[in-house]
Formats: C-alpha cells, structure tokens, sequence
C-alpha cells in the first residue's frame, strides 16, 4: 500500500499497561508493517503527556482514552478518534480487605482516603461517578494520587489508602495479594453495564483532524493494523498473549502478567467502533465534575470517525 | 546603587517578562493565533487572575502549607545531612576516598523512580517528599562543603594547629568559617532544589501540596492552573532564599565585600 | 617511670634537630633537597637566632621544629622525646598572614586560649590586656583585612605569645614593622623571656637585631643543600636593652665577624639562583 | 595509602553493600518473607544476572548510547551555560542583583512539569532529554561559578589589574583558575544531575534510553528490571566522574595539596 | 590638541595628591580616619621614599596613587591629569603577597608583557632574563607556594619592573630579604631608574635603605589622620652604591634629622594604639 506518510510516531501513556495491550500487538505482530507503516512508538509518562505531544506536533497519533478527545473539543482542538481498542474503562474500584465491612457501597466512601493514579485523571473522575450515581458527595472522600505503579501497590499495602481506583497490573497484583476487596469492575461487561448501563469507551486511536483529513491512507493503514490487532486478540488464547509481548512485560511476574491479561481480555473492543451510548455516557461522566466541560457545546460526532474503521471491517 | 533604583529595575525586568509574555501568548500574530500556543502557555493576566482568586479563596494556602513544611524540612535535613557528612569526609580522607563512588552513583540514581520506594517507606504523607528533597538538597550541600572545608588556608590551618586546637575547635574555629561561603553557594541552588523535590513529590503521589494542585490542573489541560501554581512556587522560593540570604550576611561579616577596596565616599 | 622522664627533661634541650634532610617533591618528579645535615641544639632557655641568605632554608627549619614538616632523614627532639605529629610546646608565628580572616583581633588573639580551657570572659579580657602590650587596644575590633601589614604582624604576636608557649618558633616577626616599633617589640620580647626563660628560634633577616636579642646566632649557608655554616655565642651581659647595645663595642665584634660568614653566603645564594637550575 | 589498598577497601565496601542488600532481600526472616518485600526490592544476584544478560543480548547498549549522548550533551551545554552566565553575572553586579530573584525563581520551577513544554519547543528525540538535564546543571554550575569568580583573593585580583590587564585577560588569568576548584565541586554534583535529567526526560516520553527501559519494568512491576537499570547508571556516572576527577587534577595542579606540608619521604 | 597635552605633561609631576583624606568605614557604622591633608608631588623623575610608623597609613597612600582607593576628599592627578579608575601608568608592588597562585614564577612574569600585546614566546624570553636578575632563574618553574617569603617577593618585582612602568609604587619591597640581597636588588633598582628616570613612591621601614635610595624622604606622622610631618630632600651625589653610601658623613647628618621626626611619630602611634579607640 502507498500510504502519503509511511513513517510515523506514535505516543502512548505507558505502553506495557494492558490497557493499550492491541498496540503491542500490533507491533508485535507486525500488522503495522503489513500495511505499510514504520512506526516509533514513544512511551510517556501518562496519557495527559502523550496528548500534550500530539497537541505540540511531536507524535502524529497516540492510543489514550476517549475522553480526551472531548475534552480537547472542549479546548478548541480538533482531535479525533478513528478506532476504539477498548470498550470498557478497566477500571476497578476496590477497598482495603480490613474496610469491606465498612465500606459496601461508593457512598460509604465518605471520609474515606481513595487512591488514584492522579488527581483529575480518568480514574479520579471514575470514583467521583460512582459516588455520584449512589447519592453520595465525590467532595466528601479525599483522593489521593498514587500513580498506576509499584507505588499504589504500596500505597495499599502500607495502609495509607482505604479504597483505589485504579487499573491492571495494580488491581491484579493487589487482588491475587487478597489486600483488597472490589466494589466496581469495568473489565468485563457486566461491570460496566452495571456501572454505566452501557459500554464506555476507553482507550481509542486518535488524531489531529487536520492529519486525517491531510493523510487519509496512512490513517487507513493505522485503522487497519489496530482491527487485525482487535480481531487477533478476539480468538487468541492467553498463552499466545503472553507469548506475543516482550518478555520484558511478564518479567516481574509471568503468574501475576497472565491473571491481568485474563481479566482484561473482555475489555479490548470486537468492532473497533464506538457506540453512540458510549460516546454519551462517556460525555456525561465528564460534564458532571467539569464546569469548564459542562459549559462547552460538545458536539459528539465529531470525536469519533467511523468511515476508517468501517472500510477495515469492510477489507478484512 | 540605592536600594530604591535596584528594587525598580527588578520590577521593570519582571514587567517586562510580563510584557513579553502577554504579547507571546495573549497577542494573535498573523495566523490569528498568537505565536505560544494557548494550548502549552497561558497568559499573564488569566494566571493572576486565577492565582489571585484562588489566594482568595483561601484553598491555596492550605496546600502551600503543607508544600512549604515538606520544603523547610527537607532543605533542613538535607543541609544539615550535607554539611554533616561534607566536614566529615573532608576530614577523614580516607572515607572520603573509599565511599567517593558509591556517593556519586548515589547522586545519580533518579529520583523519581525512587518515589515509590520512598513512598512505601515513609508513607505518603509528607516525609516521602521530604525524603525526595533531601536527596536533591543532601548532594549539593554535601559536595560543596566538602571542597570548601579542603579549600582552607593552608597557613591558617597550620596556624590553628599550633594554637592546640583539637578537632572540635578546629571545626568550629577554622573549617567552619571558611567553608560558609561554599556552603550558601550550595544552600541558595539547594533551596531551589528542596523545593522541586517536595513538589515532585507531591506530583507523583499526595492528597495535597502544591505538586498535587499542579497535577490535578494538568490532567485536565488547565495550562492557567499549571503556571498559577509555578508562579506561586517561584513566588515562594524567593521569600524563602531571602532568608537564606539575610543569614548568610549575618554570618559572612567579616568578608572583605566588594567596596573592600573603596574608602567610604 | 616519673622520675628518670623528668631528669631526661630537664636535661635535654628544649629543641634537638639531629642529622635533618628535608628534600621536597616538585611536581613533575624532580625533587629539591632544601637543608641537609642539619644538628642544632636549643637549650630549654636559650634564645637562638636564625640568619641566612633568603630561600636557604630557615622557614623550613621552624616548620621542621613545630612538626608541621616531617624530615625526610634525621628528626626532631623535643625535650628529648622524638617528635612525631605536632610540637604541641611550641608556639609558631608565621612568616606569612596567618590570622584567621573571619575573626576580629581581639576575637584572633582570646581563641588561642580556648584550647587551654580558658572561660571566654577570661579570655578576652587577657586578649585585651596583649593588644594594649603590643600597641594595638584600639583595633581590637578590626578584621584583618581592616588592619596595615604591622598591626596583622603584631596581633599574630600577640595571639602566639598569650599562650604562654615554652618554646617559641618566630619566623621574621618583626619585618613589616619601623625601626622604632621594632625595638619596642623586641624589648617586649626580651622582658617575658627574661621572665622565665623560654626557648627561641628566632629567625630575622636584620643581623643586628639577632645580635641584640639573642644567645646564639646561627648561619645557614645558601641553598640548595643550606647547612649551618656558622654558631656564633653572643655574650653580650643581659638584661639588654636593644637600642643601646647596639652601641657596644663586643657588638660590632660579633657583627663583624658573621657579616663576614653571612657575606659570602649570600652572594652564593644570588649566584645559584641565577644558575641554569638547583 | 597505596592505590591497590585504597581499590581493595573500596571494593570491600561494594561487597559489604550488596551482601546486606542480599540478607535483606534474599534471606527469609521469621515470618518466611525476607525482610525487604520482593514485590519492591530485588535481590543482588537477580539484578546483576539480569544486567549481565543485558549486557550480552546487546539491547542494552543501545539505550545506553542513547543516554549517554544525552547526559554529555546536557553536562556539556549546562556546563557551559552556567560557567559563562556566571561569569557574567559575576563581572557585572548589576546584572546580577537585577536578575537575582528570577534566577532563583527560574531555579525552582519542577523540571518534570516543564516536560511537555520541552517535548513541544524540543521535539521528543534526545533534545528534550538535553533540555531538562541542562536546567539542574546549569542552576548548579551558575550558582557556584558565580560564587567562585567573586571570592577572587583581593589582593592578587587588584595586582593583576595594576598589571594593565583587560578584562578578557583578567578573565582567563584571574577569574578562570580562581573559579576553577568552585566549578569542578559543582561539576561533580552535575554529573549526576546530567543523567537524572536525561533519565527523567526518558523517563516521561520517549523511544529509547535507559530511562525509557526503567520506566517500562516499572509498569510491569519488574523490580529486576528497575534495580538493573539503576545500577547500570550508577556504574556510568561514576565512568563520567572519573573523567571529570582527571580533568580537574590536570587544570589544578598548582595547588598545594594535601601532601603540601610534608617533606617527599 | 597633542602639543600641549605634551607640555602639560612634562610639566607635570608624575603623582600630585592634593588635600587627601582618605576613610575607612568600619563594620558596625563607625568610621577611621587613616590620612588627611596630604599634599605630596612626586616628580617624573623623581625618587621619594615614605617612611613613617607602623600603621600610618603609607599603603594607604599608594593605593590611592594606584587608584585602588578613591580618595573620601582630594584627588590625585597623573601626570596633570585627575586620577579616575586605575592608574595605568604605574607598577604596583604590594606589600602583601599578590602573584597569582595558579602560575608558576616565570608565567607570573611573563604573563605581565601580555597586556602589551607581547607575543608569548618572547614574553617567556624577557621573563626568563628578569627572573635571573632577582637571583631566580632556577625556580622558573615553581608555583608560588612552593617559594619562600623572599623568592616570592623577588618574583613580584620582576612582575612589575618588566613592564617597565612610568611610575614605581613599591611598598616594602625588600621586607623580607636578607641585608644582602637587599643591597643587590636595591642596586638593580637603582640602575634601572638611572637608565630612564621613572618616578618612584618608595615605602620602607628602613630608614638607611630609604635615604640610601631616595632623592626625597617623606615622614608620615602616626595616625588615625596621619599627614606628612617632615619631607627632606638627599642630596647625596649618584650614581650611589648602596653598601657605600653609608659610609658617607652626609648620609649620617640626614639620618639623624629624620630618625628625630620619626622617633617621635612611632612613639606617639604606639602610645595611641595603647588608648581606649581610636
Ligand atoms: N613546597 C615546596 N616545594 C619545593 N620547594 C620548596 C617548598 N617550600 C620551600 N621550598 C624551597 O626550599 C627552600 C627553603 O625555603 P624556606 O621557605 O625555608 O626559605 P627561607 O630561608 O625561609 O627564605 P626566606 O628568608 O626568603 O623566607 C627555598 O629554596 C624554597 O624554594
Ligand atoms: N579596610 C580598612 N578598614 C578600616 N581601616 C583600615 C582599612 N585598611 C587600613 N585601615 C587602617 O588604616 C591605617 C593605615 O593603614 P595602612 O595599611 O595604610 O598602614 P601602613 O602605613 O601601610 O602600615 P604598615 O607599615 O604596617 O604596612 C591603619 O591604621 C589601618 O588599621
Ligand atoms: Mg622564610
Ligand atoms: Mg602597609
């Protein structure tokens, strides 16, 4: 395939993260070459960064949440998705073991010290809904940011938090542990049903309109490695997973690695289209602890485009 | 120069900062868009505005509280730990030549991917940072009061000895004295240095402090919330380096000065 | 065990260099043997003075004698007992500045007391006491760098002299100061040792201020390889007073006859200096 | 001290080190868990296997290239930046007093905010890592060259200026070799700092590096990896002091030593 | 506009201070007072020593020929012109030891041609030739601090005499030099100064060395606000020999009448700086 820009970069907000599991695939697999594509895959320290650099010109595409491209509607820039890699935040709340008695419901987390990744991060706005959604006051718990790493881990188990939100390996790592009870769990689709009462959108392929509209065949190249990779993943066992990405990932704890990828597996998105529900639970999650949002026009259809993702599915 | 004309030159310097980065930021040159993008950098006027408002409302000052203890006791540990050790080793050369390696690979471990240990011991609550910006401080007082205390007059030393001095009195005699003036160079980096290093700390995991308002107002792209929080910090390390300064005049009395050579006019 | 060290004490001389070497390294590898078969004796009251061209060595010796330097052959005595580390007997004052900058004169002379266990109040106030002897009670308060070359002189003298050493390493104290102020010291000078005979090592580059304060004078030949050429006992009767002894006529006797030594040295020193290398 | 005790003691040290490390992590305490959790702490002989396994499959020396140029580049231009700013500061009182709070203030600002604002004017490739070591360094060097030129003996300063010196001589006959050991102490120091900014700056966004290698085991909770990336830095910062340690002998043989008041053997 | 500048200058005396005074501020608000109404005209030719007790204020004075220190009333002028900034007409040797640590002796010779534009190799060259004039081309290559107290000072003042200035301001050059040497580089000064007459501000505390040298021999009076107390012409014939003149019977007359000034001055310096303040 001639593609207008065959070699590209790439930002993502910790790339090991399962989280944005299809683009290692991709990599691994080579479905990027396949189409065409040399692609530098930069790896940041979280997903405001890897945005920020989409935003500054220094990354042509990133995998972060969906959220942001409303949020950058928001802000006057025009960025959109072109596939959903996942349909599920992944997202868990949990609390300490020794607090499940006390703590049932996210109302109970009332003068409760919950951990986040960071303060005002996809995980932060998670717990502030579901407090919300069970009548509680989010301004009444204090949230604390713990990051996504080995430093929640601690948090949790120095005591120094009562309930996290937070991803996997965390969740995985802190539920094999047993430290900690969950509350809500977006891996699955039950649990997000139960939560959103529809899927949620969570990580996405986005970009600069201006670079679709400027390199439509590299942006169909981009689409249709991610959908071999979702529709690679869709059938793939655990073990071929685990056997596709660097060693390096499963190096800490290949026991710990498998259990997250087998939580996760369900969250990764079958179609790679964002379903027009989720684009609005998703909207509504956000402008009900952001004024500054609350107050913009969101127009939906302009964060998502579908017409790639359409023609991969059409191509496969 | 007079006290006055210096104080407005640094008003004018600081205005036209101001100046520049209005016309930077707030200014649309021909594109329509000014030449920062408001995306990375706000302007001048929206970040008063927002610091102002949030001195106000007095939320600010709680987290500068908590920033400002982890920043006092960090630089006072990290000081104390560096002038400590710095006397200790330029004294005993020996130690200083044995663990002279093992200090410099200490100095080079970064110390963000430290956090987390330091997180799981000292908790998340104000040490951990204080323990991030004692690492920064501890090195940077430490090597520079090492070489001070090295840099004494070999006369006066000798001097000294043959007074009788023994250790204690050599250290507070001579060694200290004439290494004060390596000792600020290193406090006025080091107060900068305390500073990052509580904020850092906060930054990557805290409930409060001015890292944590900083963090919170990036994840959200509020770049106005981003700058108002490094104007406060700014702000706030001149006040605390004034201090600094004030004892180090104090204790610097006896220097020759720059009008050493000038006869009172 | 007491008594045979005391015995030995009162016996030996207060300061013995026996069979001294001192060669320095040069950077680059050479080296540069400054003295050599150095013996010299000063007896626990005795005042010995020093002369010899300029570099032949004499600051070298005192810094032998106070076991700031380590001999590279032979060694050092002191009242008998080999010295290794600091002569903790001896007070030094220096050829060059060596006032701690940071300190007021008062503050530079009352700290040499603090090693003794002096209380402060006491201290300052014999501080005090030792700026008036030496001329200075109305610069107490200066920092050295406040003070003329003479007054940085005497308030050295001043601090090495409180403390009331038994032996005393003098390298030219009296240079910067005039004549007159000279005498004034010198006199100073000869009154406390008078008091209670101490040992002096007195080096100077005026002969007849050597001659006027002194038992012994002792020439050291031009460097490199300086060695005492010359120990002249001046028996002029005591107690002197500087300015008039200079009138003596066994004064210019014992003038005339070092000169003579000292002469010829000096003139070697100049041609050596001037040599391709040492 | 001979060279090869001096080795041997420190190697001693080295081992000692890592045999704690090793009964803290690797020996099980009563409760049949080691002492320092394994989830946090690795133990010595995983990390230097994992090292050495890196070592040989090549990958490793690739991200340390990377790092490497870097922190060069970032010791180099901060180095420089801050040894003629203070030079110039120091020359130039006014300019000095003037811009005083803002330096200090400049000094304080959180490197790791500034990250994305350097990714932006920098690009993502080794600049932006450049940029953000250049910023420890160069407050570093600024602060003590600063220092070092003002605390010019008086005396030899004014000799040289009867000497009809202009200040471009005074500079380099003067400034330069009286600044010298106050740089060298705060060259040190930068060493470090060099690297902990390249690392950083891989560390928030990049491709490559080791900072890059660090912060990937950290997302995956391989403490080998981590301890492994560390030590890896430790060893090359002390690679990079030595340099500096054989420069600073060479610039400043002139000085007394330790060895000044004692007679060759 | 060149021509009479050119008779200004020949006109005037190299140095004239008119009505200085010159105070210090003390840390803590007070102020000292070291000299006042010092008129003193030092002609282009002209060789003036100054001598007075210790503390007067003589450097004091040269600092503000050498424009180090701005006069607190008065002026100095240059050659008619008022003094503003340094006096780059004139070599400064300090009382004080001022080479630079970092060079060598022959580097911190050579390196005062650089700011006459002299190419490197020749300044080496000169540099070499003026260090075996002061009696050390063997310790070319030592640092400072590996010198004596005299060699250092030897070294100083081929720093300043190869730039041959027009105006000498010498502050106890030969302090810490033996009796000898100090006759030798007394002498090589004063060939030099007869080869091309330079002005020169002399201070000593060696009242023979000042008399035997000078063709004037200015008396400070003891401070605080020393002024100039006696100033006596010598009108001993030259060239002179340095060692010889001494023996000359109007060398003792002048010496006389000036030790009687003097005398007087030192003692009142030592009585004050005895007093409560200054
Ligand atoms: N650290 C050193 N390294 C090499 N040579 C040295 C060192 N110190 C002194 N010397 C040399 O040793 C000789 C004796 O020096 P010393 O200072 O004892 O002389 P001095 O007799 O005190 O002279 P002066 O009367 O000029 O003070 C000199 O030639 C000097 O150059
Ligand atoms: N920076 C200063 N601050 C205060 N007083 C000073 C300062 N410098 C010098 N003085 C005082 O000024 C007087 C004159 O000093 P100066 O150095 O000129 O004396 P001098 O005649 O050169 O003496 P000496 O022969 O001892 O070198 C002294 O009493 C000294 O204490
Ligand atoms: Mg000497
Ligand atoms: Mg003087």
């Amino acid at each position: 395939a001639d593609v207008e820009k065959p070699k590209l970069t790439l930002g993502v907000g910790g790339k090991p993260l399962l989280y944005y599991l299809p683009l290692t695939i991709a990599e691994r697999k080579g479905f990027f070459k396949e189409e065409g594509l040399e692609v530098e895959i930069n790896d940041f320290g979280g997903g405001a960064k890897s945005l920020q650099a989409l935003v500054g010109g220094s990354v042509d595409v990133v995998t972060g949440a969906y959220e942001h491209t409303i949020r950058m509607q928001a802000k006057g820039q025009d960025i959109r998705a072109v596939i959903e890699l996942g349909r599920f935040p992944g997202i868990v709340l949990a609390v300490k073991k020794e607090k499940a008695d006390a703590i049932k419901s996210p109302a109970d987390l009332k003068g409760a010290k919950v951990g986040v990744t960071a303060p005002g991060s996809s995980t932060n706005f998670f717990v502030n809904y579901l407090i919300a959604k069970a009548g509680g006051n989010p301004k009444d718990a204090a949230y604390i940011g713990v990051g996504g790493g080995a430093g929640a881990v601690a948090a949790m188990k120095k005591g120094e938090i009562e309930a996290i939100s937070n991803l996997d390996p965390v969740i995985s790592k802190l539920e094999a542990d047993g430290d900690i009870v969950v509350i809500a769990d977006s891996r699955t689709e039950k649990g997000t049903k139960e939560i959103f009462g529809g899927s949620n959108p969570a990580a996405v392929v986005y970009l600069k309109q201006d670079f679709i509209e400027a390199n439509p065949k590299t942006v169909q190249a981009i689409v249709n490695a991610f959908h071999k990779s979702l529709k690679w993943l869709e059938t793939a066992s655990t073990d071929d997973i685990v056997a596709t990405v660097p060693e390096a990932y499963y190096l800490g704890d290949r026991a710990l690695y498998e259990r997250a990828v087998e939580a996760s597996r369900e969250t990764y998105s079958r179609t790679g289209i964002i379903p027009e529900d989720g684009m609005k639970s998703a909207l509504g999650m956000l402008t009900q602890f952001d004024e500054e949002l609350a107050k913009a026009n969101v127009d939906l259809s302009k964060t998502f485009t579908d017409t790639f993702v359409k023609k991969a599915a059409g191509g496969s | 120069m007079r006290r006055t004309t210096l104080l407005a030159m640094q008003v004018g310097v600081g205005l036209a900062f101001l100046l520049v980065w209005h016309l930077l930021t707030a200014v649309p040159v021909s594109g329509g868009k000014p030449l920062f993008d408001p995306f990375f950098f706000s302007t001048p006027l929206d970040v008063l505005a927002r610091t102002w408002k949030d001195l106000v409302s007095g939320e600010l000052w709680y987290h500068l509280g908590i920033t400002l203890t982890e920043t006092v006791l960090a630089f006072t540990f990290g000081a104390i730990g560096g002038i400590a050790f710095g006397f200790l080793f330029a004294r005993r050369e020996i130690l200083a030549s044995v663990f002279d390696p093992y200090i410099k690979a200490a100095n080079a471990l970064p110390r963000v991917v430290l956090a987390p240990i330091f997180a799981l011991w000292f908790g998340l609550g104000i040490w951990s940072k204080v323990a991030l910006g004692f690492t920064l401080v501890f090195f940077i007082v430490f090597f520079n009061v090492y070489q001070g205390v090295r840099e004494v007059s070999p006369v006066v030393l000798a001097n000294a000895r043959m007074l009788g001095m023994n250790e204690r009195q050599l250290l507070r005699h001579v060694y200290w004295p004439a290494a004060l003036t390596w000792m600020f160079s290193s406090l006025h980096t080091s107060v900068g240095f305390a500073l990052v290093g509580a904020v850092v700390g906060e930054y990557l995991g805290s409930s409060a402090g001015l890292g944590y308002k900083i963090h919170e107002a990036e994840s959200v792209f509020d770049v106005t919330g981003v700058f108002s929080g490094m104007l406060v910090l700014a702000v706030f390390v001149i006040v605390i380096d004034t201090f600094v300064t004030a004892i180090e005049k104090r204790l610097t009395v006896w220097q020759p000065g720059t009008g050493a050579a000038t006869a009172q006019g | 065990m007491h008594a045979p060290a005391q015995v030995k004490e009162a016996d030996s001389p207060a300061v013995r260099l026996s069979q001294v070497a001192i060669t320095f390294a040069l950077k680059g590898g050479g080296t540069y043997q400054a003295v050599r078969d150095i013996d010299l004796a000063v007896g626990a009251s005795e005042f010995v003075a020093i002369v010899g061209p300029t570099g032949c060595g004499k600051s070298t010796l005192l810094n032998a004698a106070a076991g700031l330097l380590k001999p590279s052959a032979g060694g050092a005595d002191i009242f008998g007992e080999r010295l290794s580390g600091l002569n903790a007997r001896a007070g030094y004052l220096f050829q060059q500045d060596a006032l701690m900058p940071w300190k007021t004169a008062i503050d530079n002379v009352a700290v040499a007391l603090e090693p003794k266990g002096v209380p402060r109040a006491e201290a300052l106030a014999r501080g005090r006491e030792w700026l008036g002897r030496v001329g200075l009670a109305a610069f107490a308060d200066r920092y050295p760098h406040m003070l003329s070359g003479g007054q940085r002189k005497r308030v050295a003298l001043a601090q090495m002299l409180i403390r009331n050493p038994q032996i005393l390493l003098m390298d030219e104290p009296f240079g910067p100061l005039d004549a007159q102020t000279r005498q004034i010291m010198g006199n100073l000078l000869l009154d406390l040792w008078a008091q209670d005979r101490k040992a002096v090592m007195f080096v100077t580059h005026d002969l007849e201020e050597a001659i006027a304060l002194a038992d012994r004078v002792v020439v050291m030949s031009a460097g490199p390889a300086a060695r005492i050429v010359g120990d002249y006992p001046v028996s002029l009767p005591r107690p002197r007073d500087i300015a008039e002894i200079r009138l003596d006529p066994a004064f210019h006797a014992i003038h005339k006859a070092i000169w003579a030594t000292l002469r010829v040295e000096v003139q070697k020193a100049y041609a050596q200096g001037e040599g391709a290398n040492a």
